[in-house]
């Protein structure tokens, strides 16, 4: 495992490795957001998931996020794993872990987390369904472009 | 020399993941516009970042920079 | 470990196995909340803390926080086990995983369920200190009882 | 026969965790008022909780109950 605080690895993540970065005497909470791989989402199935990172500045831009929630939460202490390569259904893809002295930054700080992750840490996922591939194309997970490239409405 | 980065579907689209091209004193924005021409794309919610950093659509590229594509982003 | 979702425990408890009794292929979202043992509390140093709980109802409480979670977020999942006796600095004495569809209910389900915990069930813990020894008297966990027994104002 | 159980600083100020009383047709309020009256302590912010199950004052105690006194609590 790596001892870096954010990381991106194409191993399992262990949820308590990354816990463990971030629990201290002073720290009375910790919160995490674990990510799963979903079966269904717009009741279509999902057979398994590609993640694919732009490695060196995902990591940059983890430790960015981190810097934000330690200017807006001072006393938050953040670490962030996100894994890359094929994810099954149920396999963790990533997990944020923050510690805080009292529980109510702990969660609001770990929700900005994730909201920055799916805004600007470069990572990408290709849905593998059962009649084709689809890389997912905004930060919602709404769209998704069946050519592999945007089109339509998209490209106005 | 600048490197240019492909992610995603631009990767699949440009049939590339990097690319070597001659230095010339442009500008991301102009860059986009040549990419756009040459292979096809739509680049237009794609972000840019310039060595690691989103970089703006107006910054003037400088000899060495590795530019990096960036679709809309789907972690977490 | 049990596998009952909603546990009391003398032993130490694994992250890992609270998480893996709320992931499923629906929910692509599992939030944590870890409470571990702080040093200081109010500027004041802690040596330990002991648990003690009313075992049987406590493990009945905390099924029905999950059944207020069930009806206020029907698609949430939740385990919680809660640990008892001597707990070190950085222990962990309490683990919730909550598992949705959608993270934003995962975050809202998990506070819900630290703060039912924290008003209604049957577990007391008995601060440690080097200089004498206090049962934490409030769910607010802001006073003491020096004595052991309430006095002054509570009193009143 | 009732049973009754104290926690945290009550099971020190009574001295036991488990006292085993005579059954009388009392309520919880009453009971409490006894409680305070034989052992000097101030039950006002304890929650009673009959069987494993929260009770308010007015429930009549029955025969054979478990009556568990509840101080404010501090898991979590």
């Amino acid at each position: 495992m790596s001892t870096s605080l954010f990381t991106i690895t194409d191993k399992p993540i262990s949820i308590e490795e990354v816990v463990q970065k971030v629990i201290r005497p002073e720290a009375g909470a910790v919160t995490t957001f674990i990510g799963t791989v979903r079966e269904f989402t717009n009741g279509k199935r999902t057979l398994f998931l590609q993640y694919e990172a732009y490695v060196s500045m995902a990591e940059k831009i983890l430790e960015q996020i981190g810097n934000e929630i330690s200017e807006r939460w001072p006393e938050a202490k953040v670490a962030i794993t996100h894994r890359i390569g094929r994810l099954d259904i149920s396999d963790i893809a990533v997990v944020i872990a923050v510690s805080t002295p009292h529980r109510k930054d702990a969660y609001e700080a770990n929700q900005y987390a994730i909201e920055r992750i799916k805004q600007i840490v470069p990572i990408w996922k290709k849905e593998h369904w059962e009649d084709g591939t689809e890389w997912v194309g905004n930060q919602l997970e709404t769209k998704a472009y069946p050519t592999g490239k945007p089109e339509g409405e998209d490209l106005a | 020399m600048i490197t240019l980065l492909f992610f995603s579907y631009l990767k699949e689209a440009v049939g590339n993941e990097q690319i070597k091209m001659e230095y010339t004193p442009i500008t991301v924005k102009q860059l986009k516009q040549q990419l756009e021409t040459n292979y096809g794309l739509d680049l237009q919610h794609v972000m840019v970042a310039v060595n690691e950093e989103y970089a703006q659509e107006g910054q003037l590229l400088q000899p060495g920079d590795t530019i990096a594509f960036i679709p809309p982003v789907s972690g977490g």
